[in-house]
């Protein structure tokens, strides 16, 4: 193990570390907790220039009543669900296929078909912007969920079955064989056999991908522009624009359009960091 | 029938001012139903291109000026020419109609416009002795004066841009008048012509002074506003509606004054800025008759006043009730008198010029010695954009 | 016997070669749908004048010539590197935290969440914290700034500052990426190697240079990618904090090239597609020294 | 009928030729045992039976029916890997009953055959858990039952107790037999394990580099190697070769060794004299010197195993042997043995490695 | 002088007690290898001798100097792992000489050092590799060089052949015992293999859950087991035990075994009668009926090896024996074997499972 476990280390040390570890926590996060403390804040408390010091009263109640009555912010999130719980179904269902195929068969054209959704996470949206936009606007999905939800399946479909393709690989390949010596078919290997085990991928990506596509913000820009299509991200920063100089409704915002994915992240930890760091550690 | 109307009244006063219309409309037409999408407000600038396009709306909202231009020229706006002459609103809508004629034909109606001028602080003022300034030397003097007690003479939030449009126009127009300052949004005269320098030289004199807000590239117009609250800063060139935001901050009618941005060069007439909000039927419409019923409903004076009314705005109808409160009537005695009305910087340039002027404009106010650099840079793209 | 095979069994005979394109098709046709034919029909628009309204208007390479000539492109590939050099601190600082935390004290799981906790946030909300927390007068870091020196700085007005103070807001997020690549790869280290160079002599720097790093190359490699991935994609931040400005001072070509195509002054279709080409271009190759080594690891596995 | 029958069966991965040619015959209900060094394409040609890999040359076929371009799921024959793959999401009880399901058959027809399988493997208390659940050697026992059901002609095993510790693979040796008896199917077993080979097997195959060496019992290989690479493999520890000079004398041939002279009985084979190499193992040689001939030698190095003593000496003329003996042989390095050679335990290779006299104990 | 000494040492991890109070010295130079099952704390003693553990109780002398608070790189101990642990990232030349160069020697000691040891290992034409482009073989040796290069007083082994395979480790285990010869350090191996243990050893301690069952030399082990558990765990096939009814009768005691009566010389120990164990090791019954006391049998299950043949025969009371026989022995299931029994080869465990009564064939 490396550093030094601690537990080795002298009682001074030890206690120095452990006193180091809430301050540290406590700097690192300072913006989170200056939006945390602001969006409890009354309103006097910004007009008397009272930023950052202990809120003169508690308004967390009237705050975040207030965000939601006041804005669409509410309709924004639920709008953020419709574009996020399609896409991670449809995501991860079609990677789990083509993980399958890029992992299981054997075929000419499989390094290169698996590298292309590889390359294809990495490009930069900006190249894909105008056309998508144009075949949305031709489909007739412009400014729906639906142009948003078709649009990050097919993206996330690269990323996801980079994912799949490597973890199906690591299941034991005897499986397989063994089921196909038994007559099972193709279909029935991936349906019985293969799906169930990637119970943990699967989990591990529709956290990633909730996340990913809930945080988006540059394609609900580009692709939605009314009220009733757009998520929480593009939502917030239209509404800074309403509010601003209403920092405590700002934070309060940005708090409640943050906690579907931190909540996610703190269900499903072990699932979430598995996805981020795929191929960290291995070779 | 049902009209489908496109609009980005999402702010709480206009949506309730549309909510009102609407209703008022079909009540007034019981056969026709209003189908109502509301957009964001910044959103609704790229998406009427989308809509108007793809699956077109019969009515939307839109601008005055140079920005329908594109969607004109387009193809994508219907001519009205024919619910103008069938309502007597040539005579009506009078104040707007050259701003909604393109090619002799009328493009679209008017519903609402508001006034640009000084908001100042009257008790500061007062205070320092200071009479609002009708020349520009006495508006140096003025501003001088307040720097020497400690408070910022200007107040202005740069960081989205637009808010320089303001200066600039009023500027240009009071050093160069409101003929050149038309033909220098249309492109017609290069940035680096001497008159625009004299123009920037103006400028030049309150930025070098440091009469304006220190950090307003950082800040949003709403953010400017509490300096003048706290009584930190003393004047505000704005449109009227930043007196809400006054009020709301805590500042009294009695502590918020108006008046008209002073004379610069000796006897050049007086226009001003008065940006038009309007409403036009989409080329692609399906509906068009009761669209065109939609538009002569949004015209006439009732409508007008009572939109205006909620809007806190001026109806642009000459022939409506006059608004009750004081800073309106104040704009709308001095829009009557104006020589002209200019639409806004934003409004009157074509979208990609201003976008360049702006941003000039805004780093001109941060770094006034680049100003040569800045004007070869707007000319380059004036050069570009207008061939 | 028979010479013809009935078809169930032809189906049972090939099902192994016909199967993959089965399971490849849905997915593969969303992707090139959505993702590679919009690559070529971009670099195909970069070579048109087209407003999005009109026709497309062949102008051959004049896009690109302009660009050539364009003062706000060369500030954004200048804040594009200024981004992809600084944001490779997250990766330094990553292994930092990640080194600072990797102990097993009551409660660490709980601190290294809330460690990586601004990774989950989305950039906009990032964007808005740090614009809070960048705000002149009383936001904290300006207060901060105000009592340390006697000076104001409105760090995001500031030409000389805005692109390093967006960076900053990235590299918070970022960092927390890192430091978890690093926390797992940490996890994953060889044992046996670490206690035989701690049998060796090796300890503290010495130990982390000649042995653990070696060691977390993969995961330095991964943080790499994305953090460069990353850098280049910048945008959420930039549009939210500064939209480019003040007065373009902040721009970088994700941000110009949206701006050119689709906000409200822009609506240069062409000249945005040619942005992205560019763009495009300089992500392409390290995608492809991605790639490469990718390959390479296949070969090999 | 269930014979397995392979005729100039090839593999080629690309460009590199793994199996070059096999013919083999495994007869009905025989156990055949696959054995060779690592590499020399025992999975492969096994994974060629099953269908799991195309033959790229030569036929294959199963009970007399041609198989060479069926799938693996229409050949009717049943495999137990190495790693057991079971599906660790099924119970043991779905394991069993996977395939069948798959195939289409009745809930009945399953839950009997299930029922028949997990008795006769004693899985019946364990029919509800989990592979994970599981001990090694039950784990063994479920992939073989998953093997059972579909009553398959042929059994192919790869390496099938590789996993398991030492005492549990002798115990499952023991149980497979006893299966084999009971089934009567035609068993084809890879192992890389000797006593397997040895105490398994009706039949020993023989491979090195994608060849047939030998095939054969494994008392025959054992005594009667047909070149030295076989005699080489078989046994442990491996058989002495040493470069000798014979020279044909009536019915017998001589061979000069460290100056004496072992006169090998040529049981009619002809052969002609000049450099050959003499194999005997080390458990040949009588280390308290009772034999045909008497040679000495001294210690080099001595493993005293308590159960046994190898001796690794020196002989006159520098060559070296390791002799096997008793455990309470004690004589130290340095010290002279007298080490007794029986002829009949001598084996003659030629030049090309082939066996030209296979002295044979048991003869 | 590096002889290891170690007193009352003991080991938890948290609550777990894994080393329950071990005393043990290792002399000067030499041989010293542990074995014992799986878990049985092994590694983990020997991972407290190289300082990689914290010893919880007791004292660690290297050399005669105190070292239990030392850190394993200043205690002048080196340790060559199961994985070998090279560093994957450096050349075989680097992985040698990084302990040199962490301690701050200069290069040209390095490079004499690194080139001294490379000769030994003859690994001259790797030096520029890296380990991934090696063999198991030349890894282990590589390992094994890394550790000689800082000229240790004690090696510390842990399973170091574990991952070869068997013709490898059979080599490799003859070099490390010359590299002891020449290098005339203290060694201390950990292994699970029985050949190394007895192979290599000069002594051999016998652990069990965290304590020493035995201490002594290979054949010591062999032939006098202090107990069960060391009668079992050394020697293969097992030792035979039977539960025996003991008589005592003057000089030697009587033990009723399937009808027969077999009498077992005292040698002067006390014992009471009643129920006892008898252990005999299955190469110490003779298949040909030479003996003190013949038992008749039945083939049970016969294995043949071609070497050896194993039988498994049950007595006439039902008791089952393994017998280790002639590899010509042929005799099949269900036939007689008569089985002659050297009184001298038993052994008698009490009832706590301690030997009582060590028969010794050497004796
Ligand atoms: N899919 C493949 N592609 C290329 N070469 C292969 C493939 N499978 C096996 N080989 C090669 O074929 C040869 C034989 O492999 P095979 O697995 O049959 O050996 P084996 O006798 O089973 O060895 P082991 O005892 O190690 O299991 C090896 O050299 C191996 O590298
Ligand atoms: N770090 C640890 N924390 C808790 N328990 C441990 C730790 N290391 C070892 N143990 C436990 O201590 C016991 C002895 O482990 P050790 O590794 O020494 O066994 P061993 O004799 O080397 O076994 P093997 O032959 O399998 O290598 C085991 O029960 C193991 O689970
Ligand atoms: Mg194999
Ligand atoms: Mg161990």
């Amino acid at each position: 193990m490396f550093p030094t476990p601690i537990q080795k280390a002298s009682p001074l040390v030890r206690s120095g570390y452990k006193v180091m570890l809430p301050i540290a926590l406590f700097l690192w996060l300072l913006p989170l907790i200056g939006v945390a403390l602001t969006s409890v804040r009354p309103a006097g408390d910004l007009a008397a220039g009272n930023y950052f010091g202990i809120p003169s009263g508690f308004a967390g109640f009237e705050n975040y009543s207030a965000v939601f009555q006041n804005s669409p912010i509410g309709y924004y999130i639920l709008n953020s669900f419709k574009v996020t719980i399609p896409t991670v179904i449809g995501a991860v269902a079609l990677s789990c296929l083509t993980g399958f195929a890029l992992a299981v068969y054997k075929f000419k054209s499989n390094l290169f078909l698996f590298f292309l959704f590889v390359a294809g996470n990495f490009i930069p949206f900006q190249i894909l912007m105008v056309p998508v936009r144009d075949l949305t606007l031709k489909m007739g999905f412009y400014d729906t969920t639906m142009g948003l939800v078709l649009f990050h399946v097919a993206f996330q479909t690269g990323f996801c079955t980079l994912f799949m393709r490597n973890f199906i690989k690591g299941l034991p390949f005897a499986l397989i064989e063994s089921a196909r010596v038994e007559g099972v078919s193709e279909w029935q290997i991936f349906r019985h056999i293969v799906l169930p085990l990637m119970r943990p991928a699967i989990a591990a990506l529709s956290v990633l991908v909730f996340t990913f596509v809930w945080n988006d913000y540059f394609w609900a820009t580009v692709l939605v522009q009314g009220q009733h299509a757009m998520p929480v991200t593009a939502g917030l920063n239209a509404l800074n624009g309403q509010w601003v100089a209403a920092w405590h409704l700002v934070s309060a915002g940005s708090i409640v359009a943050a906690l579907p994915p931190v909540a996610m992240f703190f269900l499903m930890q072990k699932h979430f960091i598995a996805g981020l760091t795929l191929g960290a550690t291995k070779g | 029938g049902e009209i489908v109307l496109n609009s980005n009244h999402s702010d709480p006063a206009p949506k309730k001012a549309m909510e009102d219309l609407i209703a008022d409309f079909q009540a007034a037409h019981p056969g026709i139903t209003v189908k109502w999408n509301n957009f964001d407000h910044e959103g609704y600038k790229s998406a009427i291109r989308n809509f108007l396009t793809a699956d077109a709306p019969d009515v939307v909202a839109w601008f005055a000026g140079n920005r329908m231009e594109p969607f004109v020229t387009a193809g994508l706006f219907e001519d009205v020419t024919d619910v103008w002459d069938a309502n007597g609103l040539n005579e009506q809508l009078k104040s707007a109609a050259s701003a909604m004629t393109i090619d002799g034909k009328k493009w679209g109606v008017p519903y609402t416009y508001y006034q640009w001028g000084i908001y100042y602080r009257k008790d500061i003022f007062a205070e320092q002795g200071i009479e609002p300034p009708k020349t520009w030397a006495e508006f140096l003097a003025a501003c001088e004066k307040l720097k020497a007690a400690g408070i910022t003479p200007i107040t202005i939030g740069t960081k989205a841009l637009w808010p320089t449009g303001g200066w600039f126009d009023y500027l240009n127009l009071r050093v160069n008048g409101y003929e050149f300052h038309m033909e220098l949004t249309a492109g017609k005269v290069p940035y680096t012509d001497p008159r625009v320098r004299a123009t920037f030289e103006k400028w030049g004199e309150l930025v070098n002074a440091g009469y304006f807000l220190e950090s307003h590239a950082a800040i949003d117009w709403q953010d400017a506003i509490p300096q003048m609250v706290q009584g930190k800063a003393a004047m505000y060139l704005m449109g009227n509606f930043a007196v809400a935001t006054m009020k709301d901050g805590g500042l009294t009618e009695d502590q918020i004054g108006f008046m008209q941005f002073p004379e610069i060069t000796p006897g050049i007439p007086m226009a001003e800025d008065a940006p038009t909000d309007t409403f036009h039927i989409a080329s692609g419409a399906k509906n068009k008759d009761d669209a065109k019923k939609f538009l002569a409903f949004v015209a006439s004076p009732e409508a007008q006043a009572k939109m205006n009314a909620t809007l806190g705005q001026l109806p642009v109808n000459n022939q409506a009730q006059k608004p009750e409160d004081v800073f309106l009537q104040q704009g709308f005695d001095m829009l009557s008198n104006a020589y002209a009305l200019a639409q806004f910087y934003d409004r009157d340039a074509n979208a990609e010029m201003a976008k360049a002027g702006m941003e000039a404009f805004q780093e001109f106010m941060v770094k006034p010695d680049r100003l040569d650099a800045i004007l070869e840079r707007l000319e380059k793209v004036r050069a570009r954009v207008y061939n | 016997m028979s010479n013809t095979i009935s078809a169930a069994q032809n189906w049972k005979r090939n099902q192994q070669k016909l199967a993959p394109w089965l399971f490849l098709a849905p997915g593969m046709l969303m992707f090139l749908i959505y993702v590679l034919v919009p690559i070529f029909q971009s670099i195909w628009i970069s070579f048109h004048d087209w407003d999005g309204l009109g026709a497309k208007e062949w102008i051959g390479l004049q896009n690109y010539v302009e660009l050539m000539d364009d003062d706000t492109f060369y500030v954004s590939l200048h804040n594009n590197v200024l981004w992809l050099v600084l944001y490779l601190l997250s990766i330094p600082a990553g292994l930092a935290v990640a080194l600072f935390l990797n102990q097993t004290v009551t409660g660490i799981r709980l601190y290294k969440s809330l460690f990586f906790f601004p990774f989950v946030i989305s950039q906009v909300v990032v964007g808005l914290m740090f614009t809070w927390f960048y705000a002149p007068n009383f936001g904290l870091f300006s207060q901060s700034i105000e009592w340390l020196t006697g000076t104001q700085v409105a760090v995001l007005a500031d030409e000389r500052y805005v692109t390093y103070a967006i960076i900053v807001a990235g590299l918070w997020p970022q960092t927390a990426y890192c430091m978890i690549l690093y926390l797992t790869g940490l996890n994953n280290i060889n044992t046996e190697q670490v206690e035989a160079a701690r049998m060796d002599g090796a300890k503290g720097f010495k130990l982390l240079w000649y042995i653990i790093l070696p060691q977390l190359a993969p995961a330095t490699f991964i943080a790499m990618v994305v953090t460069v991935i990353g850098s280049l994609r910048s945008f959420d931040l930039v549009s939210i904090m500064t939209a480019g400005g003040p007065y373009g001072s902040s721009q970088v070509l994700s941000y110009f090239m949206y701006e050119q195509a689709l906000s409200e002054y822009g609506f240069r279709m062409g000249y945005g597609a040619a942005i992205a080409v560019v763009l495009f271009l300089i992500m392409m190759v390290f995608i492809s020294l991605f790639i490469v080594r990718m390959l390479s690891q296949e070969r090999n596995a | 009928m269930a014979d397995v029958s392979l005729r100039g069966v090839k593999k080629q991965f690309g460009a590199l030729s793994v199996i070059k040619g096999v013919d083999l015959d495994v007869k009905d209900g025989e156990f055949c045992v696959f054995v060779g060094p690592s590499g020399c394409g025992k999975s492969t040609l096994l994974r060629m039976i099953a269908g799991l890999e195309e033959i790229s040359a030569g036929s294959l076929s199963i009970g007399g029916k041609e198989m060479t371009k069926f799938g693996p799921s229409e050949r009717g024959v049943a495999m137990v890997f190495q790693s057991y793959a079971l599906y660790p999401h099924m119970s043991v009880e779905e394991n069993i009953g996977f395939g069948l399901k798959m195939t289409g058959h009745s809930k009945a027809v399953i839950a009997e055959r299930t029922a028949a399988a997990a008795k006769m493997l004693q899985l019946e208390p364990l029919l509800k858990r989990k592979p994970g659940q599981l001990s090694g050697g039950q784990r063994q026992r479920v992939a073989i039952g998953r093997a059972i059901v579909r009553n398959p002609e042929v059994f192919l095993f790869d390496e099938p107790l590789s996993n398991l510790d030492a005492a549990l693979r002798v115990q499952m040796r023991t149980e497979l037999l006893k299966l084999h008896q009971d089934l009567k199917a035609t068993m084809i077993y890879v192992t890389h394990d000797q006593v397997e080979a040895m105490t398994m097997a009706d039949k020993i195959v023989v491979l090195s580099a994608g060849q047939i060496e030998q095939v054969g019992s494994p008392l025959e290989l054992y005594h009667r190697p047909n070149n030295l690479f076989v005699a080489g493999f078989i046994g442990s520890p491996k058989m002495n070769f040493l470069k000798v000079q014979v020279k044909g004398e009536g019915q017998a041939t001589t061979v000069q060794l460290a100056g004496a002279t072992i006169s090998i009985p040529t049981s009619g084979a002809a052969l002609s004299d000049g450099e050959m190499t003499l194999g005997i193992r080390p458990e040949h040689i009588d280390a308290g010197g009772q034999g045909d001939v008497v040679i000495e030698a001294t210690v080099k190095l001595a493993e005293y195993l308590g159960s046994e003593t190898l001796f690794f000496v020196t002989l006159a003329d520098g060559s070296e042997l390791a002799v096997k003996a008793d455990g309470l042989a004690s004589e130290k390095p340095g010290q002279t043995l007298r080490l007794g050679i029986n002829t009949k335990a001598c084996h003659l290779f030629d030049k090309d490695g082939k066996a030209v006299i296979n002295g044979d104990l048991t003869r």
